[in-house]
């Protein structure tokens, strides 16, 4: 058996809903077609009634699944594009992040954000959102790397009791395969060490974790030993398992699909060089893409977005340092 | 307060004196409260600003008595829902503790005045953000929908104002579509802040636009108990019955500023004494008393009740302890095992 | 193409000959246009993914040739409007170099296919978020009537599904209080991607939703070429005349998949078959000839000339090249001394 | 005479108003009523016509505005508060900040935010958002910090041809007087140091200039020096300025009343830390608000945000390294 990363969502939902008559799903075209990716196929006709097609309304579809925490309800909504998702910005960040703090109700929705760029997507089907969640207390934002946490985070995000922004790469739908679904794995809020090495760390996350291990096994073969750290979760960050790494490499570079402002790539630059200064041999570098919308023909996108060649070339630098 | 047993029939029989003396007297007593946390609020006393609903609380009680709590109804009030929200089953000093910043009020000191609700008890702790409430009240119905309830009415409330934004839209259509017993009540009176209704919609009625969505509207005058009663009954009877979301207008005006730091200047002489611009607690107590269902001597009683009672609350709120950081949690997340050490306000440190 | 002179008086004579000939070589070209689009979409030569509007073209040439460019008309379509982009005056190589990633395109491949436009010749380059292009077009008219502009007309096409998005709610009622000459077209083709009507909307027809924003409405047989004409014609006319927003609403139905990817397994046959089901391009060719104002053999011939420049705007636009990221300026802002030297996607690095 | 930050904000728009007739204002209240917090008094009186009530609609607020641009209007924009703002993002970050890379037009609008905590203002009515528009390409943010700021940034934020976010700091509206409006001033894109010295710098902007002030102050008693830089400008950030400031000073504390995930402090660390990496003689730190909702209560309110006192704590943990 082999199974994408795509299925492992599929297969995940289907579970929760299997499990838990509580789990709901809701979300344009999730229904009888099965979601614009297929990530909810199959699932409306297997649970009559609980997989629902929602209308173009990305706000009252958050506000919806808040309401229907209350009753006891674990809603996963899908944004058709992670882009479209700011149409509920302010569901998700001042409805659903802040009614736990308010209230002491706790708001377990998980919203799907099909995330990140592919060829031709452009400039509003290929946007990398979780930093800006990330910056809303209340949220939790998961993006994961692999199929087998493409699977079990999505099933702990439902089960988790606060509101989880999902970000799934759409890049590795189809690309990724794994041969079975995860028994067991690391739990949210652990980073995973993709790859073991010695003298610098890239810290990346969705599916620049890929392109990193690329640039790893190319300069592998110049005799270099890249550790890359998987942080599998942008909120929380595991903190201790990044300095765990830099204390063994002394290097650090950080490498973000995201607009260069702030972000992911920046937080974790500033827990490493406050909480491990002395850690570092050489200053931090961070990649992301370009300050630009994301460009619609394959060869701009190529070019605006990090990829194996850049990462690798960034790695040359700090190790020459 | 009387709780009059005006809740027991699906139906509530408008017309009778035991009811329309129950909502009167919530209405009292919202407007004694209100009056009394304004001048608090020029006292300096309050926490944050003072919204009042006068004028509004005809229209306020209405809908909330048409709503039944205990068998599950769920309310979702706005920033004039003070009588509405009283009449819904808020005890009074939640109330008062909220606008005082008592530690003891609902939301702790989190979040402050109109904000305050009780999620279990299904009333919503409306955001800032208007229109984003309408999605919250219907999707706990259609959680319980899931859930195998039966019979049960959402009320949300909202003004004219409100209907301007892009949440209403959706969220009504959304009800529409799932065909929600949702009631939505709009308080049409005639500003939001300071712009008046010309500049915020372009219908004759802000009731035409049910047809759009395929919903059941009614209009009716807001300053009229009467009349206000007898159309969220009606209301809330088809929602339950299963007739879809219901789109209730009240025409009225606000009689006081947008908030307590606001003259409201700009408010004509005009539409004071237009149709819409008299005091729907004036208008009660007359008809109270024309049909016979009161005294002014009754009425004079229950006002210094009434005082007392809000005078009580107020004096119980004022002497309890504000919010102590040190002993906040100052966590955002349910699951304490993510909460990150961001406490210092800065990770790790 | 014939360029013929529809646009003279302020009132197209619809029912004349070279109007209407004129407005079925529009959609005539915009349907082989598409198919060729569409078959090399299916050969791996298109950037990005490619939405028809088969089954449309009546509907969009019609609001298209109701406006006039040249007297500063504004016209934002959508992502089925392809008739309707070339009736208002798109060149046919920008669309196909838009499709075939030529740096030479409108939007020099940094955006793609649906998403083109000109600003600076009315057309809006339109963004996904549906509904949010809505309140761009109103933004012209406000900016024209600032300009001291007069008679100007601004279309703006959606489909159903947009129609449930709080943009939309936003923008017409903006649109209906500033009473914007806009005319708002929405082609209601019975399907949002796979998502049915009344799971979209609950009232019987969207044009219900004008009365609700205080506008006219008008609802037309969206495969019938000459109600379309007629329709727009007037509808436009009461915009330039003064009369606020007009809502016009067809009824048509989507004659092809959401996109090329998709093979629409979802619309029932009863649907195909349905009032709605009819194309529109037979439906006027079948007129045209009905009425003596062309015969078989001439739309043949038209046929065939459309063709060739279809295939010559293809090889044209396939001919040129793609952008070169090292040509890029990679610059979002027009204030170059402000624009960051993230280039390197990192800053100052 | 003496003039208030706000009495400045409502003289830039009068003088642009005045000075250039394709400015117009429009937001809820603006009109004769002068606006929520009187920032546009007179103004409907004096320009008729061109001070306009909005309804409450911010996404057709903002779209509205894109298209004026393209008419050659410029359009200044108010948000009742930058809280609401949720609602027009996605009008401000994919319509308006998209246009000009995509299209080559530039999209000159002009979108105030009244931001940040006051007194009883609660969780929606104290979002500092400037670093949630940071993050995306083709805006720029500014963050003024005083009266001279206030008019002058207003000023030229209305007249340059990018959509720039203006945030101005509701704390700041009665608290902070000048004695008069500058003919001159510092131009957007340049830092200020608002106070030299040399043992440590704090970088911050708007409020938070002034609690750093007063915390150096404090630390003047105890025999330090401290160098504040007022970043003016969130984006662009002037690294030139705080890089020169961190050489002099070796030490750097990023202050922001923001919440703490990413946003103004990390950015401005990761460029520290990677080009100015050898001038740091201690790790740099950061503070920000906790990571909550802002809460309503005065009480908690001063312990959620940096102060004075957390400040100057702070320094004396940086300077103790
Ligand atoms: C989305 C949004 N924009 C702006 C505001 C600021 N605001 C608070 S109340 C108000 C006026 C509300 O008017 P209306 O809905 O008619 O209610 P009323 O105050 O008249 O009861 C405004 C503009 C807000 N709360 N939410
Ligand atoms: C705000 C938003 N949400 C979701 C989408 C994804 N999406 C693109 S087209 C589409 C269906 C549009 O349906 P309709 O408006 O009826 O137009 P049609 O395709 O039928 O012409 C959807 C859901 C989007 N573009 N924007
Ligand atoms: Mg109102
Ligand atoms: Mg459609």
């Amino acid at each position: 058996m082999s199974i994408t990363y795509l299925e492992a969502i599929q297969a995940a939902q289907d579970r929760a809903l299997g499990e838990d008559d509580s789990v709901y799903i809701y979300g344009q075209d999730v229904g009888s077609f099965g979601g614009a990716f297929k990530a909810t196929k199959n699932l409306a006709a297997k649970y009559p009634g609980r997989v629902i097609d929602a209308p173009i309304s990305e706000d009252a579809m958050v506000g919806s699944a808040v309401g229907a925490t209350a009753e006891g309800m674990r809603p996963v909504l899908e944004m058709q594009f992670a882009d479209f998702s700011t149409i509920a910005i302010n569901q998700i960040c001042n409805q659903a992040a802040t009614q736990f703090w308010r209230t002491g109700i706790p708001c377990p929705i998980t919203v799907r954000l099909p995330s990140g760029g592919t060829e031709g997507g452009g400039p509003f089907h290929s946007q990398s959102m979780e930093a800006i969640y990330a910056q809303y207390p209340g949220l939790i934002v998961l993006t994961p790397a692999t199929v087998e946490d493409a699977y079990s985070m999505l099933l702990e995000a439902i089960a988790i009791d606060d509101p989880v922004v999902f970000c799934e790469h759409k890049y590795l739908y189809y690309h990724l395969k794994a041969d079975q679904l995860p028994d067991q794995n690391l739990p949210v809020g652990k980073a995973r060490i993709a790859r073991a090495g010695k003298h610098a760390t890239v810290v990346t996350y969705s599916a620049m974790v890929h392109e990193a291990l690329r640039a790893a096994d190319e300069l592998a073969e110049e005799g270099w030993d890249i550790e890359i750290v998987d942080l599998r979760s942008v909120k929380p960050i595991d903190t201790d398992t990044i300095l765990a790494s830099v204390a063994r490499t002394g290097r650090l570079l950080c490498v973000s699909e995201a607009f260069p402002w702030g972000g992911v790539n920046a937080e974790v630059i500033s827990r490493v060089t406050s909480e491990g200064f002395h850690l570092l041999d050489a200053p931090p570098k961070r990649l992301n893409a370009k300050d630009t919308p994301i460009p619609f023909h394959p060869d701009l996108w190529k070019t605006h977005r990090p990829a194996s060649q850049s990462i690798a070339a960034s790695l040359r630098d700090l190790l020459r340092y | 307060m009387a709780e009059a047993n005006i809740k027991e029939g699906k139906e509530p029989l408008c017309e009778s004196g035991s009811h329309y003396q129950a909502a009167f007297r919530y209405m009292l007593l919202a407007r004694i409260f209100e009056e009394r946390t304004a001048s608090l609020y020029r006292a300096g006393k309050v926490v944050g600003g003072v919204f009042m609903g006068k004028g509004q609380e005809a229209f306020s009680v209405g809908l909330a008595l048409a709503l039944d709590q205990s068998r599950g109804d769920v309310y979702g009030p706005l920033i004039r829902d003070q009588a509405g929200r009283l009449a819904f089953g808020e005890a009074l000093i939640d109330a008062a503790r909220t606008y005082l910043g008592s530690v003891e009020g609902p939301m702790r000191a989190r979040d402050g005045n109109v904000h305050r609700g009780d999620i279990l008890k299904g009333m919503i702790p409306m955001i800032s953000h208007l229109g984003s409430h309408i999605s919250v009240v219907s999707g706990r119905l259609i959680g319980k929908r899931f859930r195998g309830q039966k019979d049960i009415v959402g009320g949300v409330c909202l003004g004219d104002g409100a209907t301007s934004t892009g949440a209403f839209h959706e969220a009504l259509n959304q009800a529409a579509i799932e065909k929600l017993p949702l009631v939505i009540a709009v308080a049409d009176n005639q500003f939001a802040y300071s712009t008046p209704s010309e500049r915020q919609f372009a219908c004759a009625d802000l009731v035409d636009r049910a047809i759009g969505y395929g919903i059941e509207g009614h209009s009716v005058d807001g300053t009229d108990l009467s009349l206000c009663l007898e159309t969220f009954a009606k209301a809330t009877a088809r929602a339950r019955a299963g007739h879809g979301p219901q789109l209730v207008v009240g025409h009225l005006l606000r009689l006081c500023g947008h908030g307590e730091h606001d003259d409201a200047a700009y408010i004509s002489e005009e539409k004071k004494q237009g149709a819409f611009g008299r005091d729907c607690i004036e208008v009660a107590r007359q008809h109270l008393i024309d049909s016979g269902w009161s005294t002014s001597d009754e009425i004079e009683q229950w006002t210094s009740e009434i005082q007392q009672q809000v005078e009580e609350a107020t004096l119980c709120a004022q002497r309890e302890s504000g919010p102590d950081p040190f002993q906040e949690t100052w966590q955002a997340l349910a699951t304490t095992r993510l909460a990150e050490g961001l406490i210092e306000g800065s990770p790790g440190q």
